[in-house]
């Protein structure tokens, strides 16, 4: 008799679909005839990475609320419609699709982590609903089509900068990479980076690997040691680089560590403390910078959340800025001219720096290396695209 | 229900599948997808349940099957660019298979320790091996490693998802419920009587172990051409326990159970979704009363499952009968 | 060569925190015969309990201490107790007949209100572990780096396991937990309460846990809701290779783990590192199907 | 000294026992008669608390101690010796003896207890040392017997304490019974499935057929009433 | 005559410890032979020694002219030997009805695919398979019990549905472990008449390890006695009762 089941869940479900597709077709126009402009943003509020999702989130909020207070877009309000993602695979397909065909959301903002947009953007782009990611710097993701953008940099750009600091700078000749290799940013930029540095003269001495959420990393360093290097770039994320910057003199290496933007989080100096001195890393914006953009963002970051924010945060709180700019410019809520507007932005002042969107939809915008100097971030120059 | 009319409810399954397909664009694509999560669910937890349920073997590594059949099966279709619609199902038909065939090999490897091994050891075995695979498609270049790997068509619907769910129910019920059959069921109940009743335990524990691997492969081709994007994290062991959790939800050896238990655990998850979206309840004029439940959403489904366990240990579909059907 | 004793002591000190967690999985699998995959999370709150702890105790004893962190480690150690306790009365006790897969599931619904409970109250971001310790200068011994956090947990760690081997071995509760292990049914009938020896298992197992958690913030100061997962499944690794049960079996198959996979990550691929205890774990089961000290159950024909 | 009122035990839907009524005199030895799942080990885990009664009262001195667990039954002087030995084969012999005195608090009288078990079964103190697991049938079987004696009970029961020994064993344990019966003033409720030589040591029996008591009496009446020798001791 | 079973200075050890000891046995075509001896005397590993369970360390095992030695228990089961158990292993959650059908897999004619076919030979087959459970269980009168689980069924109907499943094999030889074991005096008559009427109706050799000696010696035509490992007497029940190291080893005075 179990055969027949199936036969009648189909039935049963299918029936129920009908009549889900007939409620559901009235919201299908996006945000026409509200009082709000729905816009959905995905992330992963839980789960292993949970910690960026929460900051990108945290800074998306902040923009939203800012704009609203200010009287919002085309005399509506800004409604977010936030999902998670819970960090895993195949969850944001699912949210992104709910929040196009059930909450009719005119945009889509998200995700940090590449594979995950790269999950929604294919969705996106058939529904022809703008998608904008934060902080995904893998290059295929706006590569899925023209209504995918982003506004931070990509890999080959960060990764090309760091080597360039490091032979040039920092006059560094042999550089062991450390990667985390279960994290597609790491990996990626591992490997624009060790481009970068071998075409200008470099040699990489030695290459580890360890993966995300790991805690001891003594076996890769101590065998790091034995390759004797002059420096190691650790693309990773904050929440292991200040374990591995403490491990790593604790073994009695002294040489710089450095890394890119998955560094700048207040937490990684918290962590790694003192044995983080002299080390660098990339990133967008640098607290110190005076533009008002910049000031503004971390005052009202750190008065709302009571904690500084992180690059997540200020990526995420731009990419909703310039969502929103876009649909003030093109004065429509409809996916194809918001696309317009978002290709047409240049310049825009974001927290993370002046936001060009190129012809790839990419970000173009400078690189700003810190370094670690007294537990605080230290400007150390600009670089150009 | 007389068993003899099995072949005509699975054409009939089949058929249904295939009319429900035509009318697909009808559908919300949110809920569409959500169907398809189900029969894949439905397809993994029945082939789980062959293993766990019918041939009491403990896996944990089950995900890691459907890991590589999503691999397999995404890279034979990705050869191919735009196909006509004949073509394309063709090709994918055939990936489907390929998948389910590279993953039933992988169970043949797993299959041979469950012949040394038994409960708890032989559970964090197939744990390993799941682990394993994820690590080395990890580190695969060719399929993207961490970074993933895109398929590029979307050529899963509601026929292939529902007509292999069909064959996966039938397959696994017309296996059990034979003459044959009943020698998985007894290797379950007593592995040393069963061998001195001269059932090979041995062969009965690896057709176990590569029929269930054979369909958590083809549920993987269907979840890559579904997703279209897929990585090696999404197959980690978590995923593995998340089927356990339905075979034992829905009493181990009950195919009808499973199923239930596959479609529940699949859409409470989004049921709590729509309930935290809920933006007006009669009386209320707070614009989301039920935001909370955004947040404590996951907290609230681990307390909903530890709840269920305790008060339906025996599962939740269980039937007073026998769990295993005539 | 002085690398390689370099990556022996980096393998002895992360084998021998997942010992510690390793011996809760096997007592609590000895008496129940079933895996708490909860426990990985108790180890977890162990190491948020000091987290939370530490400012509170410093009003009493400065930190960094040696006392201090002592009193970190005792205070977690008791609460983490309470909490497995608590654990075992509230979701396993009431299964405590049922098959064991039952109680399994459960316990993965435990570990999953844990993670998730952790994340929505302490925040997913890593914390900073405060210094409960006095750093020593790092000392060189004929270019090996020794660090005075790794020295200690292996000596925490010896300490611990001396203290549990007397506890079980010669103490009243500790053969009632051996004879309930074997056969709780007989072990009521002499009087034992098993309930009670149960619940005192869990206490002993889980205190265990949060001494790993002190350890290994110690060691590593960053911590997270989620930091129990990896953890915990290495030391179940670890607790299977040693024969689930064996109680020395875990311990050796804690530092099994912990050298094998420093090794191998040193010397032949970091790549592969995740997937090096499995196949460890794997090819000695092949051969030892019931672990490496674990009894063969000659099944009775 | 023990006095059961309609006692009713059941597993599930399955009912065991519907309603029995017995009552043991001090210082004698009952036997429980019965074909296989007649509830005749049922009664005893009952009794033990081992298993919880549905309905009925058990009198044990005056007091009721239905329903108690059995580390309180324990403490009161009940002790069991359960079917299949249950020995703790991963402890030593003295462990196992140690055990049966869990709750004994004062070290002197464990040692008493063990001198008198030792002279009763000297085969033990040959194996003191001796992993409990490797002992043979019949040494497990006074293990078993020994174990329960180290809690001072002033009440034993024994389950089947013949299974699996062969006849010579048998002998010899049945000797031991009585020995300890008389030396120790214990009074002793037995189950065995060997019928003749139960009720030719015993002073009372009882009839037990499925979860009922259908006969009982005196054992030398019992072993002449014509219903127990067919059925039961295979005249 | 050759023996349907011939053991031949069969011999096995666990570590330091010799369970059977060069043990030198024949069984013919449609013989009871009787087995005893003390406990730990070795009873139950002979029978996993000729059932496969355990592989001797040296010695020889001849069934139907045939070594077994180096077979597994099931391939030895399709010789033609089959088996109960001391404690019965019955499958718990399978109907009395299926627990038979399950050995009936050793006579099909069609494999896997033949279940997933589901074709009309399929059909035929399994309704023949169901009709000769179905008269097994009638024979020894568990027909009314064939939908209910094997769990359920009292003591008494369990040790007889294990022998009914034993016989589903269609053995030469069927194995007796304890079957006795906690039957009263009414169950053992009972059971006496079952191996006599097996032994008859069937016409296979018994080979039957019991306690009870009076069971043994009323229904044996002849019994072996081993004592650790050894085997010390062999005959007829008059004969081995009289044996004085018999008594001595066994039953007692």
């Amino acid at each position: 008799m179990n055969i027949l089941r199936p036969s009648i869940i189909c039935t049963v479900a299918f029936t129920i679909a009908g009549l889900l597709t007939g409620c559901n077709k009235p919201s299908s126009v996006p945000g026409a005839g509200d009082d709000t402009i729905k816009v959905g943003e995905f992330a992963s509020l839980t789960g292993s990475e949970a910690t960026f999702g929460q900051s990108s989130h945290n800074g998306t909020q902040l923009a939203v609320d800012e704009i609203n207070a200010a009287g919002g877009v085309l005399g509506k309000k800004i409604q977010l419609l936030t999902e998670d993602d819970q960090s895993q695979a195949g969850q944001s397909a699912t949210v992104v699709r709910k929040l196009i065909s059930s909450d009719g959301v005119v945009a889509i903002l998200g995700e940090v982590a590449s594979s995950r947009s790269l999950e929604a953007a294919p969705i996106c782009q058939q529904n022809k609903i703008p998608m904008i990611s934060p902080s995904s710097t893998n290059p295929r993701v706006t590569e899925v089509g023209d209504f995918i953008f982003r506004v931070c940099f990509i890999d080959p750009f960060q990764g090309t900068v760091m080597a360039n600091f490091a032979r040039k700078t920092l006059k560094l000749q042999n550089v062991a990479v450390l990667t985390d290799v279960k994290s597609d940013y790491s990996v990626g930029l591992a490997k624009f980076f060790k481009e970068g540095f071998t075409t200008t003269g470099g040699k990489i001495a030695a290459e580890q690997n360890y993966s995300g959420g790991d805690k001891d990393f003594n076996a890769q360093l101590t065998s790091i040691k034995a390759a004797n290097p002059d420096g190691i770039f650790v693309p990773g994320y904050y929440t292991e680089v200040g374990l591995i910057a403490l491990q790593a003199k604790q073994l009695g290496l002294t040489i710089p560590i450095f890394g890119g933007d998955g560094w700048e989080s207040p937490s990684l100096v918290q962590i790694g403390g003192a044995a983080l001195e002299g080390d660098y890393f990339s990133t967008h914006f640098s607290p110190q910078a005076s533009t008002p953009a910049v000031q503004n963002f971390v005052k009202k970051y750190e008065a709302k959340f009571k904690d500084a924010p992180d690059a997540m945060a200020a990526l995420g709180y731009d990419s909703a800025l310039i969502l929103a700019d876009a649909i003030k410019k093109t004065g429509s809520t409809d996916g194809t001219k918001i696309r317009d507007a978002l290709a047409a932005e240049k310049d825009f002042p974001g927290a993370s720096g002046n936001i060009t969107i190129d012809a790839n939809r990419n970000a173009s915008k400078p690189a700003v290396i810190l370094e670690i100097k007294n537990g605080a971030f230290q400007y150390v120059q600009t670089v150009a695209p | 229900m007389n068993f003899r009319h099995a072949k005509t409810f699975l054409l009939g399954a089949i058929a249904l599948g295939f009319l429900a397909s035509l009318f697909a664009d009808r559908i919300n694509p949110y809920w569409l997808f959500i169907f398809y999560d189900i029969g894949i669910s439905i397809v993994m937890a029945v082939s789980l349940n062959l293993i766990n349920g019918y041939t009491g073997q403990f896996s944990l590594g089950h995900a890691g099957f459907m890991a590589v059949g999503a691999y397999s099966s995404a890279v034979i279709t990705n050869q191919f660019g735009d196909l006509s619609f004949l073509a394309a199902n063709g090709i994918f038909a055939v990936a489907l298979l390929a998948g389910g065939l590279a993953a039933a090999l992988a169970g043949l490897l797993v299959g041979i320790p469950s012949l040394r091994l038994r409960g708890d050891y032989l559970a964090i075995v197939t744990l390993g091996f799941g682990e394993i695979i994820r690590v080395i498609l990890q580190n695969m270049d060719k399929v993207g490693g961490a970074r993933g790997l895109s398929v590029m068509h979307g050529w899963t619907n509601l026929f292939w998802t529902f007509g292999l769910a069909a064959v996966t129910v039938y397959v696994v019920a017309s296996l059990v419920n034979s003459t044959y059959g009943r020698g998985f069921i007894a290797v379950r109940d007593d592995e040393v009587a069963a061998e001195a009743m001269g059932i090979n335990t041995t062969k009965y524990k690896v057709t176990a172990f590569v029929v269930g691997a054979f369909f958590a492969g083809i549920a993987g081709g269907l979840y890559a051409h579904s997703k279209q994007f897929i990585t090696p994290g999404g197959f980690g062991f978590m995923q593995s326990i998340a089927f356990v959790v339905m075979v034992i939800l829905g009493g181990m050896g009950n195919t009808i159970g499973v199923i239930l238990a596959a479609i529940l655990l699949t859409l409470l998850p989004e049921g709590l979704r729509m309930l935290s979206g809920i933006e007006h309840l009669p009386g209320l004029t707070a614009e989301r009363p039920l935001g909370w439940i955004g947040d404590t959403r996951m907290i609230i489904y681990s307390l909903l499952l530890i709840v269920l366990m305790l008060t339906r240990p025996q599962g939740l579909f269980s039937l007073k009968k026998s769990s295993v059907q005539k | 060569m002085t690398e390689f004793f370099q990556q022996l002591i980096n393998g002895l000190a992360f084998g021998s925190i997942l010992a510690l967690i390793a011996i809760g999985y096997t007592m609590v699998y000895g008496i129940l015969r079933f895996i708490n995959f909860a426990h990985g999370d108790v180890f977890m709150l162990g190491a948020f309990a000091g987290f939370y702890l530490a400012p509170k105790i410093a009003t009493v004893f400065p930190l960094p201490s040696i006392a201090g962190a002592i009193a970190v480690l005792i205070v977690s150690m008791l609460i983490c107790a309470a909490l497995g306790v608590a654990i075992e009365r509230l979701a396993y006790r009431p299964l405590r007949k049922r098959p064991k897969l039952t109680v399994l599931i459960t316990a993965i619904g435990v570990s999953l209100f844990i993670e998730y409970a952790g994340q929505f109250f302490f925040g997913a971001a890593p914390k900073k572990f405060p210094d409960i310790l006095p750093v020593l200068p790092i000392t060189k011994i004929g270019g090996l780096s020794l660090n005075s956090n790794q020295l200690i947990v292996l000596a925490v760690t010896l300490i611990l396991l001396v203290a549990l081997r007397f506890i079980v071995m010669k103490t009243k509760i500790g053969t009632a937990m051996r004879a309930v292990s074997f056969n709780p049914e007989a072990a009521a009938l002499m009087g034992v309460n098993t309930d009670v020896v149960i619940s005192f298992t869990f206490a002993l197992g889980s205190a265990l846990a949060a001494a790993a958690g002190i350890l290994w913030a110690v060691n590593y100061p960053s911590i997270d809701p989620l930091m129990g997962i990896l953890p915990g499944l290495k030391a179940f690794v670890a607790a299977v290779l040693g024969g689930i049960g064996n109680l020395p079996g875990a311990a050796l198959g804690g530092l099994i783990i912990g050298v094998t996979e420093t090794l191998v990550s040193g010397y032949i691929s970091s790549t592969y590192r995740d997937a090096i205890a499995f196949a460890v774990l794997i090819l000695i089961l092949l051969v030892r199907p019931s672990g490496l000290l674990g009894k063969k159950e000659i099944e009775k024909v | 000294m023990l006095e059961i009122k309609n006692l009713a035990v059941s597993y599930g839907a399955i009912s065991a026992l519907h309603g029995i009524s017995l009552s043991v005199q001090a210082g004698n030895i009952v036997t429980l008669i019965g074909s296989n799942g007649a509830g005749k080990t049922t009664t005893l885990k009952t009794i033990s608390g081992l298993l919880k009664p549905k309905s009925g009262e058990i009198f044990y001195d005056g007091k009721n101690i239905a329903g108690l667990p059995p580390h309180e039954i324990v403490a009161r002087g009940l002790s069991h010796v359960p079917e299949g030995r249950m020995i703790f084969s991963n402890l030593t012999v003295l462990e196992n003896l140690h055990m049966g005195a869990y709750l004994v608090r004062d070290k002197k009288i464990v040692r008493r207890e063990l001198e008198f078990v030792f002279a009763t079964f000297p085969r033990l103190k040959e194996r003191e040392q001796q992993i409990a697991g490797t002992l043979s049938g019949g040494e497990q079987q006074m293990l078993a017997i020994g174990r329960a004696l180290m809690s001072q009970p002033k009440f034993l029961m024994l389950d089947e304490p013949s299974l699996g020994l062969a006849p010579l064993l048998v002998k010899t344990i049945f000797e031991k019974i009585v020995e300890i019966n008389r030396e120790r003033s214990l009074t002793i409720l037995l189950v065995e499935q060997n019928a003749n030589r139960a009720l030719e040591i015993s002073h009372f029996g009882y009839v037990l057929e499925t979860g009922k008591i259908t006969l009982s009496g005196d054992s030398a009446s019992l072993r002449q009433n014509p219903q127990v020798k067919s059925a039961y001791l295979g005249g | 005559m050759s023996a349907l079973l011939q053991l031949e200075k069969t011999t096995i050890r666990f570590g330091g410890l010799t369970a059977v000891s060069e043990l030198d046995l024949q069984i013919g075509k449609s013989e009871l032979v009787g087995l005893i001896g003390p406990n730990g005397a070795g009873k139950t590993t002979a029978f996993n020694l000729i059932t496969g369970v355990y592989q001797p360390t040296s010695g020889e095992i001849n069934f139907d002219g045939q070594s077994t030695v180096g077979c597994k228990p099931y391939q030895i089961t399709k010789r033609g030997i089959a088996r109960t158990f001391q404690n019965i292993r019955l499958f718990p959650s399978l109907t009395v009805f299926d627990n038979v059908r399950a050995v009936f897999h050793l006579h099909l004619r069609g494999d896997v695919r033949h279940a997933l076919w589901r074709g009309k030979g399929y059909h035929a087959e399994e309704k023949s398979v169901a009709d000769r459970v179905l008269e097994l269980l009638e024979i020894f009168q568990l027909g009314r019990f064939r939908d209910e689980p094997a769990k359920s069924l009292s003591y008494g109907d369990q040790r007889r549905l294990e022998i009914v499943r034993a016989l589903a094999a269609q053995p030469k030889l069927l194995l007796l472990d304890e079957p006795a074991a906690g039957m009263n005096a009414t169950e053992k008559v009972e059971l006496t008449r079952l191996i006599r009427f097996i032994k008859d109706k069937f016409q296979i050799s018994i080979l039957l390890v019991e306690h009870d000696m009076k069971l043994v010696m009323e229904i044996c035509e002849r019994i072996a006695v081993l004592d650790y490992g050894v085997k010390i007497a062999e005959g007829k029940p008059d004969e081995v009762r009289a044996n004085p190291k018999v008594i001595a080893a066994y039953l007692g005075d």
